[in-house]
């Protein structure tokens, strides 16, 4: 197995006015061919910026980016913009969130995507336009061809988050980052497009990076999950290990916010007490322990440092970073939280 | 399913940290610095002719040429120890003097003119944006029809016009009118710039929650309009009148350029160089000087609008 | 522009015509030698070239009917004649016979004027000028609404018995004041009243051979037929106008007008400045050019600075302007406080405001001292205003004590004009110096004339009122009747006595001074009132005559100052090689 | 589209026809009657009357604004039957009462003037003001930036009466570089046409280009922090391409909007300019009008402006919706 994608001890700091922002602060993850990984964590952990770092869309901005972010063997983080600009779109695409401000207002989509598969295709006008007919095809547009001349406004947002996908997929990259592209959708909108990503990439065989808040999408799609919070990672495993024997008090809580048979509900919010931490005052130790309920089990003092991200028991592919004992852990989890699961 | 929002990096409130940005700003400690400079000089004024023992109107044919086509005598337009700023062609009037009481003449009008157009530009902005409907039409066109008015020219015709009638209605004649006809005149076509912008800004909060809130809470549309949204608006107001107030000025300046402004023998900016057009040549002083004051004061408060602009929004561009 | 304003004008005209004049002077002898062509040679002159004339604007009107413009009564002499005409030589002015051959007849003292006429004159296609021409060309002028602007002198002072309206408005009609002798050799005039003056009068251009069947009504205006050493070629309203040659006039037939340059070519629509500027660093086509309206007013101070390099092109000379305040005497009642406006002002700052020394020379009379039989050098509040120009505040403040009561917050009226705002000022400073408070009104330079003249009831009237006025011709008569003359006014209006004198002891004097006959005698009568009325009433305050400064190109010769228009005169002018 | 098109030009219309009605009312709250002026001081009440009459002012004011408007319509005949009776074809805003000349005649003799200065000066400002605000946005915080804001905003501080006497007191006067400002018809000779014009062009274009500066530079800013800039980042585009192809047509729109408005002024006459440079436009005219009484001069000028302004905005917002997809297909 080789990774397409290896990010090591990633740090991307922001000098603001009121100091500096710490906004993603020594991440480190791979990804393998045809493997799906999803990076999760509330607003403001710093998974999106991890994703731009990737796509070295921090370069020109008051960004520092620091650590290694390797793709194609190429090195994002030191590579000139030239070089960059040959990997994005070809070696990695990105879809974002928002898709109606993510398309120019002024362009055809049709004229996007034939533009997207111009940059590092040497075809003529036509020739791209042909290609973006049948990414548009792809991704399930019906009657591409007349849809090709619309302006993005005039989709609807699920018509218009395919399209985003057909943009990005258009040189069929090894990995394609995703950011929250469900967020902005109704439920069974987002369904579809999830299941659109899966098949295509079963069909394109890329990697797919896969940024959320939500465990339901990670469960849909991922096969490896990354749990962030303030900037660090704090738990990562495979969708199994997480989802079914999270290891860290955070996951815990969000596993057992989640509404069971119901739907999308604001009422559990409070389900995690307190809010997340200032970036630029961390809290010194854990940075979760202010908001951790089963701080004073644990022997160590969650204050004194940030638990290293270790490995559980024997299984090396399960790593978490808490200062409560793995017994400690079990004991917790068999008790409190699995009856609630 | 949503997870908990992320909370505000910091929790001071807009007003502290436009305030800080602003402490901050070199460029607006030393606009605002030249700003003061300038009214300063125009409260202080009166004091002048004490410590220079003549007025600004005081004639010195002493100081002229006559057989020269009745130039300053001395190079520079007649600068000396008595005369700071050398004195007028043709009349020896002392330029400094005129200088001094020409600022407090150009600003006081200017300053006057934008609170007026700041009032009504807020109110009609207010009424028109929170009611919207027939309002909010026949004020908009209002605003439409006042744009479209040649405002320079059309403010020159009707200057003669508006003299007339106040004079019937009994008031002096001279700047006893003029004065009064240049701030209504100024401040009629600078209102509807204030009132579309807060126009916008009213209708873009009209539907926030807080608004649909208070309506829930049964507040009277006059609560709303004036507790609930005029607060929230003193921001994008306070950036159009700091970048009104220049305007108003050379729109002052340039009135009496063309004739319509304040009369012989007021000091005045405008004035000054209207008088100088026909000496600039000779004696370009004379020119320069007024010119060049209006630059900077000007300058003065666009960059302290700029400020405050970026200040208190920013989003906009450093 | 105009040789006084517009409105001015015809006031001048109905104000004389108000002052019935009843006997006229004993009609002149002898015909000078003078009077018969050509006229003398001008020194150093050369014929050839062409001779540029740059306007600010085009002339207002041509047509000899219409034109009342001071440049344009000079200019057009280069093709139309009048009956009598000025002519200046070597900076001597004086009235010379044009299309007539005498100064005129009177066999009763100034109601009947009759002029022999020069006999067989052309006009440039080779017929013949006749009496019935002149008379003609009098009677289109009575169509007004079709001919507009021009004198109304002729309406003021013909008799008109029939009602003549106008040829055009009533082709049959016939204005039978005017008649020829049989043999056409001489026109006579019969007046309504009698005009001493009457042969100045004729140097207007409704006093000039039209031929009727040439008559285009308005259109004569963009081609007059010339009877002058010019004709025009081409003119294109508000761009140029070409002269040529006229090959049918006889240089020994006029005493006035010389034919230097081959050819003259005027053109239209330069700036004030942009024009002043061409003259003045005497660049390209502005060589050979002169301009007939534009003043050096910009570069006056620079011109004098280097005067020197200019001092053959540049020419300075007395206009016909008076400048003055007019007290009004309806408002200001108190002699006190007249007499102390009148000591109040300081003609130093007033010439300096107006542009100095150069700008006028300070006057104590209404009268240039140019009319030597009506000019009277009396002091103004006790001081000759030439050697001691300056305000005598003190003895205004003197004067004001004698009458504490009486007003003394006076509106000074001002046209919004030039150097006039200026001159306002200073007149303001002196004012208040002496203890007046002064409101300015501030007038547009439109119906000035009419508004400082309003009396109506309910319009606010000025108690002092800037302003001027240039003689019609140099005599008294062109200038005390129409300026002091209570009986001009009426009730709405004060026409151009802006000080609405009206002292029953002036007035008598007024009557006495129509009784005589001699232009000499009168001359004298008229100045002495004038000094009365400064002196005694203090219902003026004069303040100085003023200078024209124009500058011509290089290479032009022969440009002189125009004593009849008070202008640069091209009549005899020359290009040098 | 075309609805929208019927639409505002309705009300361009109303709007005009507001404007004409108000500037129409200045005839009558005059300070100096008109008649009175024209009657002079031999104005005896039979001939004022006379002159009413001529004028038409001795007929109800509702009529006379009808006739006003069916003269721009339709044309009209002053004094009909009469010796002297005057036609007066459409559009007819009567005749100076100055120079007794068509007033249309003297807005046509004026305009080129105008229009020359609008010309030259429009291509400047757009040329030097879009330039220097995209490198500025480009370069942003580099000296040239710097430099260029700096430039921009001592441009929007300056006054025309001021720069164009300095710069005609160094360029004309002293250096004698330029030839001195002036108007000449440009078929008769179009070099010293050219020559007359250039200092009214720099001064205008330098002035007027520091709005565009600063505007462009703000402009190309915000857009380019917009997601879809990241887009076209993320896209693999060169930053030649995200800038001058996405970032400039995102940017350009409001630019062309605030041009077009800014030469609907100017069109309608630049004031202050041709009185600095004694240039015998519009503007020109306008203030001669004024400083005269000139009644129907005054209107016609101010309506023609209005006109202009008007127009502007009409073709400004079709132009929007050519430019903006969103509003043309809304």
């Amino acid at each position: 197995m080789t990774a397409i994608l290896q990010v090591k001890d990633l740090k991307v700091h922001f000098q603001t006015d009121d100091g500096l922002v710490k906004a993603v602060d020594g991440v480190s993850f791979e990804i393998e061919a045809g493997k799906t990984l999803g990076i999760v964590g509330e607003s403001g952990s710093g998974k999106s910026v991890t994703s731009l770092a990737i796509m070295g869309l921090h370069k020109g901005s008051r960004a520092a980016v620091s650590g290694e972010i390797l793709i194609d063997g190429v090195d994002v983080n030191q590579a000139t913009e030239a070089e960059v600009n040959k990997l994005r779109g070809k070696s990695m695409a990105m879809i974002f969130q928002d898709s109606l401000a993510a398309l120019h207002p002024f362009f055809k989509v049709g004229d996007q995507i034939a533009e997207a598969y111009q940059v590092h295709n040497k075809v003529s006008k036509k020739a791209a336009q042909q290609v973006a007919v049948e990414m548009l095809g792809r991704v399930g547009i019906p009657n591409p061809t007349q849809r090709m001349e619309d302006f993005p406004h005039q989709f609807s947002g699920g018509m218009r988050q395919r399209v985003m996908i057909a943009m990005s997929l258009s040189c069929n990259p090894k990995l394609l980052i995703a950011d929250e592209p469900t967020t902005a959708l109704d439920v069974t909108v987002q369904a579809q497009i999830l299941d659109l990503l899966r098949d295509l990439q079963r069909e394109f065989g890329s990697s797919i990076l896969m940024i959320t808040h939500d465990l339901g999408v990670v469960a849909e799609i991922a096969d490896d999950v990354l749990l962030m919070y303030a900037g660090k990672a704090i738990e990562r495993g495979t969708v199994r290990e997480l989802l079914k024997t999270p290891e860290h008090p955070y996951a815990w809580g969000l596993l057992t916010s989640i509404p069971k048979l119901t739907g999308a509900t604001d009422s559990e919010l409070l389900a995690i007490p307190g809010t997340p931490p200032s970036l630029i005052t961390l809290p010194s130790g854990c940075s979760f322990s202010p908001r951790c309920s089963y701080k004073n089990r644990s022997k160590v003092d969650c204050e004194s440092a940030m638990p290293e991200l270790a490995g559980v028991k024997s299984n090396s592919s399960h790593l978490v970073s808490c200062h409560l004992s793995e017994t400690d852990r079990v004991a917790i989890f068999k008790s409190e939280i699995a009856p609630k699961l | 399913m949503k997870l908990i929002e992320a909370a505000p990096i910091t929790g001071r409130s807009p007003a502290a940290i436009a305030w800080s940005h602003l402490k901050s700003d070199r460029t607006a400690w030393v606009s605002s610095f030249f700003v003061f400079i300038f009214l300063f000089i125009g409260v202080i004024a009166p004091i002048f002719p004490r410590i220079l023992h003549t007025t600004p109107d005081a004639f010195h044919p002493e100081t002229l040429d006559a057989d020269m086509g009745a130039m300053p005598i001395g190079s520079f337009g007649g600068i000396s120890m008595q005369h700071w700023f050398g004195v007028e062609p043709r009349t020896g009037r002392d330029i400094f003097l005129r200088f001094v009481f020409g600022a407090r003449t150009s600003l006081s009008i200017a300053l006057i003119a934008t609170v007026i157009a700041t009032i009504i530009g807020v109110s009609i902005g207010l009424i028109s944006g929170f009611f919207g409907g027939k309002v909010d039409q026949v004020l908009s066109r209002l605003m439409e029809i006042i744009l479209a008015f040649p405002s320079i020219l059309f403010a020159l015709a009707i200057t003669p016009v508006l003299e007339s009638v106040l004079t019937r209605a009994g008031l002096p004649d001279g700047n006893g009118v003029r004065i009064p006809v240049m701030i209504f005149v100024i401040s009629t076509f600078g209102w509807p710039y204030i009132a579309r912008i807060v126009r916008g800004q009213v209708i873009s909060l009209r539907e926030r929650e807080f608004i649909e809130a208070a309506r829930a809470l049964g507040a009277s549309r006059w609560h709303l309009v004036f507790r609930e949204i005029l607060p929230n608006l003193w921001a994008p107001i306070l950036v159009t009148v700091a970048l009104n107030i220049p305007t108003f000025i050379t729109t002052e300046a340039a009135l009496t350029f063309l004739g319509a402004g304040v009369i012989e023998p007021t000091s005045d900016w405008g004035a000054m160089l209207l008088a100088s057009v026909p000496f600039y040549r000779v004696d370009p002083m004379y020119t320069f000087i007024p010119g060049f004051a209006l630059f900077i004061l000007v300058l003065a408060f666009n960059l302290l609008g700029d400020s405050v602009r970026d200040a208190l929004d920013p989003k906009s561009s450093r | 522009m105009s040789l006084r304003n517009k409105f001015l004008a015809s006031v001048g005209a109905l104000a004389l015509g108000a002052t019935a004049m009843s006997i006229a002077p004993t009609a002149q002898a002898a015909t000078p030698a003078s009077w018969s062509g050509p006229a003398p040679a001008v020194k150093g002159a050369v014929t050839g070239g062409t001779l540029t004339i740059l306007n600010q604007g085009d002339f207002e009107h041509i047509d000899p009917a219409r034109n009342y413009v001071g440049g344009t009564l000079d200019f057009y002499r280069f093709f139309i004649r009048t009956l009598t005409q000025y002519r200046t030589i070597n900076g001597k002015t004086e009235l010379v016979p044009d299309v007539a051959a005498d100064l005129g007849t009177t066999p009763d003292n100034g109601k009947t004027w009759t002029f022999k006429l020069r006999p067989n004159l052309k006009y440039e296609d080779g017929s013949i000028i006749t009496c019935q021409d002149l008379k003609y060309g009098t009677m289109r002028s009575y169509n007004d609404e079709i001919l507009d602007g021009g004198t109304t002198y002729a309406e003021d002072f013909l008799q008109n018995e029939t009602g003549f309206k106008g040829p055009y408005t009533d082709p049959t009609g016939d204005l039978t004041s005017i008649t020829c002798s049989p043999k056409g050799d001489a026109i006579t005039y019969k007046l309504a009243y009698a005009v001493p003056y009457f042969a100045y009068v004729t140097t207007f251009g409704s006093f000039s051979p039209v031929p009727k069947a040439k008559d285009t009504k308005q259109n004569y205006d963009l081609r007059p037929v010339s009877s002058g050493p010019y004709k025009i070629e081409s003119y294109n309203r508000g761009k140029n106008m070409t002269l040529i040659r006229n090959k049918n006039w006889n240089p020994k037939s006029d005493p006035l007008r010389w034919n230097y340059p081959d050819k003259i070519v005027v053109k239209f629509g330069y700036e004030q400045n942009a024009l002043e500027n061409m003259l003045f660093s005497d660049s390209g086509e502005a060589k050979r050019a002169m301009s007939l309206d534009t003043q050096m007013v910009t570069n006056l101070a620079e011109a004098l600075t280097y005067s020197p390099l200019f001092k053959d092109r540049l020419y300075a000379f007395d206009s016909p302007y008076a400048r003055y305040l007019a007290i009004n005497m309806d408002t200001v009642k108190d002699i006190n406080v007249r007499k102390a406006i009148q000591c109040a002002v300081n003609l130093e700052t007033v010439l300096l405001a107006a542009g100095g020394t150069n700008a006028g020379m300070y006057a104590n009379s209404l009268i240039p001292t140019s009319l030597k039989n009506a000019y009277r050098n009396f002091n103004v509040c006790g001081r000759d205003v030439h050697t001691s120009p300056t305000g005598q505040t003190d003895a205004a403040k003197a004067l004001l004590a004698k009458s504490p009561t009486a007003k003394k917050d006076l509106i000074l009226a001002y046209r919004d004009k030039g150097t006039e705002p200026a001159r306002a000022a200073a007149v303001q400073q002196a004012l208040i110096a002496a203890g007046f408070k002064v409101t300015m009104m501030k007038l547009p330079r439109a119906g000035y004339y009419t508004r400082i003249g309003q009396r109506d009831v309910g319009v606010v009237q000025p108690d002092v009122i800037q302003t001027s006025w240039g003689f019609d011709w140099a005599a008294a008569s062109g200038i005390v009747p129409a300026l002091l003359d209570g009986r001009t006014m009426s009730p709405t209006d004060s026409h151009s006595n802006y000080s609405r004198q009206n002292e029953p002891s002036m007035q008598s004097l007024f009557e006495k001074a129509d009784m005589i006959t001699d232009p000499v005698k009168s001359d004298k009568a008229l100045g002495d009132l004038e000094q009365k009325i400064v002196v005694d009433f203090a219902g003026v305050v004069p303040m100085y005559i003023e200078a024209s400064t124009f500058m011509t190109g290089s290479k032009l010769g022969g440009v002189q100052a125009d004593g009849g228009y008070g202008t640069l005169s091209p009549l005899a002018a020359f290009v040098r090689k | 589209m075309l609805a929208y098109l019927v639409r505002r030009l309705i009300g361009g219309a109303t709007v005009m026809v507001l404007v004409s009605i108000f500037v129409f009312g200045l005839f009558f709250v005059l300070p100096a009657d008109p008649a009175r002026l024209a009657c002079g001081k031999s104005c005896t009440p039979e001939l004022m009357a006379e002159i009413r009459h001529t004028l038409e002012l001795d007929i109800p004011l509702p009529a006379q604004y009808f006739r006003f408007v069916k003269g721009i319509v339709s044309g009209r005949t002053y004094l009909a039957g009469s010796e002297a009776q005057l036609d007066c074809a459409a559009p007819c805003l009567g005749y100076s009462y100055q120079t007794d000349e068509l007033v249309t005649n003297l807005l046509k003799d004026r305009a080129p003037a105008t229009l020359s200065i609008a010309f030259g000066a429009s291509i400047l400002w757009l040329l030097i003001g879009l330039s220097s605000g995209i490198v500025s946005a480009l370069r942003r915080a580099t000296w040239i930036d710097k430099f260029s804001q700096g430039a921009a905003l001592a441009g929007a501080s300056l006054q025309i009466y001021f720069v164009g006497l300095v710069l005609q007191f160094f360029l004309v006067d002293k250096l004698g570089w330029l030839s001195s400002p002036g108007y000449v018809s440009p078929n008769d000779y179009p070099m010293e046409w050219a020559q007359g014009m250039i200092l009214p062009w720099l001064t205008l274009g330098f002035l007027l280009s520091a709005i565009y500066a600063r505007l462009t530079r703000a402009g190309m800013i915000e857009v380019m922090s917009e997601d879809y800039i990241r887009t076209a980042r993320a896209k693999g585009l060169t930053s030649r391409s995200v800038n001058f192809k996405h970032v400039m047509r995102a940017a350009i729109t409001p630019i062309i909007t605030v041009f077009g408005l800014d030469l609907g002024q100017l069109l309608g006459g630049a004031v202050i300019t041709e009185y600095v440079f004694n240039i015998p436009g519009l503007g020109k005219l306008a203030t001669e009008a004024v400083s005269n009484v000139d009644l129907p001069v005054i209107v016609g000028t101010v309506l023609v402006a209005a006109v202009f302004i008007v127009m502007a905005n009409i073709v400004v917002d079709l132009v929007y919706m050519i430019l903006d997809p969103k509003v043309r297909l809304a």
